[in-house]
């Protein structure tokens, strides 16, 4: 268990000394994540809401396919980003690879299907109450939507939450679309997975000590923000 | 400003993980202005991405690949940098009683009857490859044992090297990576020195005629750096516990 | 309490005819080839015992259900969508996550009224039902009575033609069920059309022009109030009138007394 | 695009041919993934119902917790596991490094917490409409949590699902713990990153093909079966 | 329909007193000061004007809302859990998602109920609510009536020493209200204490001993039900008697007569 020890030594003294190397990283990945989680919010929400309220042929095809989806394996997210975004590839011009912002793009592509997924079914759930009202009054599911999504926010949090999970624990995919390079594209998972295969396993553990600090840290806080809304707005 | 000038380096965990890039890169940096991004992956995915035209420079260590990728067209021109060497670590206690050898295929061979746990990175890497050398020379069929007492973990050289630590068993490195390496937990060199062993770098400016997008002036400028005096004082310095780990060699091997 | 005073002065969607529709769901049918009209002009009270399958007319006719067979027609919708100018009240009316006022506001909001003139219409609304007070309170955190009256002022803000309501005052105090009573006969009077459910006979009386016996799917009697209320045609009709009409007998059997009388 | 071409190619033909090393990492990947998830349902089902029914000091540390806990990252988990079961750890006597129960063990670990996080909202949820008549009937917490649990039960199949997609997608914990040895403990998504390192880009993206091929199938069977269930106890 | 053939022999939990009991919620005072006793024996019908406190009395009452002041006790309970020996049917009642007759039997397994014993009371109660061919039937399909007769019967079949009952008939059809009132008088000549809410005023004549009445959380008045209804000493009483306790004067004022007189 020494290693363990060695571990929350590792973390405290990164922190306590203020690395700005491992500041940088935090950053970085705080950037990448919340980014991308907020663009895979804005998709994957009224997406999610969609597939739940319309009607259409194809649409169990579609939410089979969205809860599939949430099993995206990350490398494979990561060589398909990688290949579009290759110089060989359609998008090359563009000079994204290696860069933040072919991450954030890459877990977009992760994220997306687990917040659709969710919001599926949170939106359905809801649906089944909220349907004859809505209809009644004039909403087609199109008008429903937004009212829905604003209805279930508070439940569609923890979709988000589980979303930002995703994204911040991923390291597959940001490692093939950028390449984890020191000061450009390292972050906080990229360099977890280099300190373990240069063996330094309690610097790795405690920069995942780090990350799971940091990601309770957001995850406290949206839930903060949460309870006060919800006070104010009772019910 | 220095995010303008910068160069794509694709190049092995191998290198990488030893933290020559670290020791070297920020004196070239210093001089030039121009940045070093270096991209470490699998051997193979890393000339795959020289070829897509997505690094502008490729700094790997399997010969027989190099010299196809500049055959084809993919590359400019290889030049030597710098070579180190291969070791077989083990467990402490060796079973297979194969410490102070200096000849790998023998080793080896010990292994396999005394059947001892190997872990090979079973990845094609250049090591992985230059392992099945040894295992053709000492006449052992791995393929058969695979998933016994031959053990591929398919993962670069630090896994395969935590992999072996917790299994106890033998496996074969390249010593950067073993000199720069933390998790030993109870292993140590057992074989070096064998001529097969050795290990020997090159460097490669990807054709800008095949990817107009390669930034070739400034990978030239890396390049010359490297296999210039200055560049190679810079390797020869790089130390690990007062070891050397790579040897400069631009300037003693000519074509 | 008045009656909204403008209507709309587009002409009626009604008559709506029911032709032979039945509704199945759950592997049985609910509604059994039902057939009739409703016309513009007498407000209408179905009457009948739970699970008779009241509401699920009320949902038909407002096009939340689709018949399994048959037709059901507006013959005066002209090309117009029908549901743009009905509105329900439910039995269980559902209750946006927000304040009391934006709920009128959102079903406003819905029929494209513009938002200047909805301020004032959803504050006199909620003056009409006696809810100004509770305003800006979460619609979900009312009393079930209060939710009720809140489902009212959502409804009439919207001025329909044809007004579905699902036994409106079951929860309301009887000074509130009185003034109810008092605005269906008004927006009635001004040319609403009102097609509503009531357990309270006393009611049904004092509101029906026309009375709609449903009974276990059955549409088993229509006529004017008056002679349904004088003595109604059918057995089970006047049975439930009499509030004999058990749900089983004293003693020693299965099935009930209904279900006997429906099948001789 | 010619990569994606080669991709379902290689797809194809390991398919089609019926590729005996491939048979027996789908076996694997399949028994490890469904294994884990269903070990993770047996905890985190009723765990994250319980933090949804039970009030005690402590509970909002232990929600946050549970949604920080969706970001566990899977190399952190793998470094921990490996540390726990190496030869050298607490647990080195059983033997299990490398081997799929070290897989299933680190993947239970990534998933319960997805499982619980998502159970406690759904709960939660049904628990403000269920409380004061369950309450009333007298059933305290632990009666409801059985209770609520089944009327949520086909809610609850997204989160199941949810931790499905993790677990299957994943490769940086069971890739430490497992070590991706041929033969023994490689499953689909290490062998996708041995492809990609081997520069075998197409033949990775067919593997990565045939895993969303296959889970999808699996989404597919679960959609069916809860349809199915579903029309049976309508409401 | 009979009472329950045996009640517990154990001695009553009742009185239940509230002692100066105010509830808060949403930031605002909804019960205020409330003193009372409960007793044993008079059956008890509270009245008030929607959003009166009515049913948060109740659950106060039945311990699933704990006063934000004040005190409730149950002084026969002498250490027994008090919750064991009372049942409520809600305003809203809730039923899980299964059948009908498992609503009821799982009511009972929670009371301990020996699986034996459960299959003749589940089928009993159902026959006695008229829902026996309603048995194997999801009960969230149920009709709303429906469904408040499922939750009487599940109340019942507990066999509880005090039964809560808000608005019990709200949504039941004549024959149905008749029904459950025979069953109340019934189930209260047995031994059962009553502790009702309902809005037809004919109801609570037919069946209260006592009347509590409430206003905007406040009791104005517990006395004898024939007291109360020859004429209430309190002015907002009399008015709701009289069905005059009106949302609001006919125009111009903001607010409405009850809070002026309560006020004043
Ligand atoms: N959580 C809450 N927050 C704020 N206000 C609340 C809350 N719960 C109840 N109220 C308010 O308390 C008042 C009393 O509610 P209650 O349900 O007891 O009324 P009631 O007398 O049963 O009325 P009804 O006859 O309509 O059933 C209502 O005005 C309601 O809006
Ligand atoms: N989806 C469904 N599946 C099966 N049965 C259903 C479904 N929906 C409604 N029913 C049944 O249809 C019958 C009629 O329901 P409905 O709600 O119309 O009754 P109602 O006349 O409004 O009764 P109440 O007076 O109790 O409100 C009920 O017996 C109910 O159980
Ligand atoms: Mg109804
Ligand atoms: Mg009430």
């Amino acid at each position: 268990m020494t290693d363990f020890g060695s571990a929350l030594g590792a973390a405290l003294s990164l922190v306590v000394r203020l690395d700005p190397d491992l500041a940088e990283i935090v950053l970085l990945s705080l950037q990448v994540s919340v980014g991308a989680v907020f663009l895979a919010t804005l998709i994957g929400m009224p997406l999610g809401a969609a597939v739940a309220l319309f009607r259409f042929p194809g649409r169990t095809a579609i939410v089979v396919m969205l809860n599939a989806l949430m099993g995206l394996p990350p490398v494979v997210v990561g060589l398909i980003v990688y290949l579009i975004l290759s110089r060989a590839g359609p998008l090359g011009v563009l000079g994204l690879l290696f860069t933040p912002a072919a991450m954030i793009i890459a877990q977009v592509v992760l994220v997306t299907p687990i917040i659709a997924a969710l919001t599926r079914q949170v939106v359905e759930d809801l649906w089944t109450e909220y349907e004859e009202q809505l209809r009644s009054l004039g909403a087609g599911p199109g008008r429903a939507l937004t009212a829905l999504l604003w209805d279930g926010r508070f439940t569609l949090l923890t979709a988000v939450l589980a979303g930002f999970g995703r994204a911040s624990a991923e390291v597959g995919a940001v490692m093939i679309v950028g390449g984890n390079i020191d000061h450009v594209t390292r972050v906080m998972t990229t360099a977890i997975a280099l300190e373990v295969s240069k063996g330094d396993l309690a610097l790795a553990l405690g920069l995942g000590i780090i990350l799971i600090v940091l990601s309770t840290g957001i995850n406290g806080a949206a839930f903060v923000l949460k309870e006060a809304a919800q006070r104010r707005h009772a019910g | 400003s220095a995010a303008e000038k910068f160069i794509i380096v694709a190049s092995t965990t191998s290198t990488k993980n030893s933290g020559l890039f670290d020791h070297i890169l920020p004196l070239f940096e210093k001089k030039t202005g121009i940045q070093v991004r270096v991209v470490a992956v699998g051997t193979g995915q890393a000339i795959r991405m020289a070829q897509n035209g997505d690094a502008d420079v490729l700094f790997v260590h399997h010969r027989p690949s190099e010299e196809t990728f500049v055959a084809e067209g993919f590359g400019v021109k290889r030049f030597d940098v710098m070579v180190n060497d291969f070791v077989v670590v083990g467990p402490d206690d060796d079973p297979a009683h194969i410490a102070g050898m200096t000849d790998a295929a023998k080793a080896l061979e010990k292994i396999a009857l005394a059947r001892a746990p190997f872990v090979s990175r079973g990845d094609d890497s250049g090591t992985h490859k230059k392992e099945l050398a040894l295992w053709r020379a000492a006449g052992v069929d791995v393929v058969q044992a695979s998933g016994s007492w031959y053990r591929e973990t398919g993962s670069g050289m630090g896994a395969t090297l935590n992999t072996a630590s917790a299994m106890q068993g033998y496996a074969l490195a390249d010593r950067g990576t073993w000199l720069s390496f933390r998790n030993r937990a109870g292993m140590r060199v057992l074989v070096e020195g064998d001529r097969r062993l050795f290990n020997p770098y090159g460097v490669i400016l990807v054709n800008p005629e095949r990817h107009p997008y390669v930034k070739a002036d400034l990978g030239r400028e890396f390049i010359a750096w490297l296999i210039s005096p200055e560049g190679q004082a810079a390797i020869g310095t790089f130390r690990i516990n007062g070891e050397v780990l790579f040897k400069p060699n631009a300037m003693a091997v000519t074509h | 309490m008045t009656a909204p005073s403008t209507l709309p002065v587009s002409t009626s969607i009604l008559p709506l005819e029911f032709y032979r529709v039945s509704f199945e769901a759950g592997g049985k049918r609910l509604i059994k080839d039902l057939s009739c009209i409703f016309a513009a002009g007498p407000s209408t009270i179905i009457l009948g015992p739970n699970g008779a399958g009241k509401s699920l007319l009320l949902r038909l006719c407002h096009g939340l259900l689709k018949p399994s067979a048959g037709q059901i027609i507006w013959h005066g919708a002209e090309g117009r969508d029908p549901s743009a100018h009905q509105a329900m009240v439910f039995q269980r009316p559902v209750m946006l996550r927000r304040s009391v006022a934006a709920n009128v506001d959102y079903a406003l909001a819905l029929r494209g009224v513009p938002r200047r003139q909805r301020r004032d219409m959803v504050a006199e609304s909620l003056t009409e039902t006696g809810l100004s007070r509770l305003a800006r309170h979460p619609a979900r955190v009312l009393s079930f009575g209060e939710q009720q009256r809140l489902a009212l002022a959502r409804a009439w803000a919207l001025m329909p033609q044809v007004l579905f309501l699902d036994e409106p005052t079951a929860n309301l105090d009887p000074a509130a069920t009185h003034t109810v009573e008092r605005v269906i006969t008004a927006i009635h009077a001004a040319g609403t059309q009102v097609i509503m459910t009531t357990h309270d006979l006393g009611q049904a009386r004092r509101l029906a022009d026309e009375i709609l016996f449903l009974h276990r799917g059955r549409l088993l009697e229509k006529g004017p109030a008056d002679a349904f209320f004088a003595g109604p045609r059918n057995d089970l009709a006047r049975a439930f009138l009499r509030g004999e009409l058990l749900w089983r007998r004293p003693r020693d059997d299965t099935s009930d007394q209904a279900e006997k009388t429906e099948n001789g």
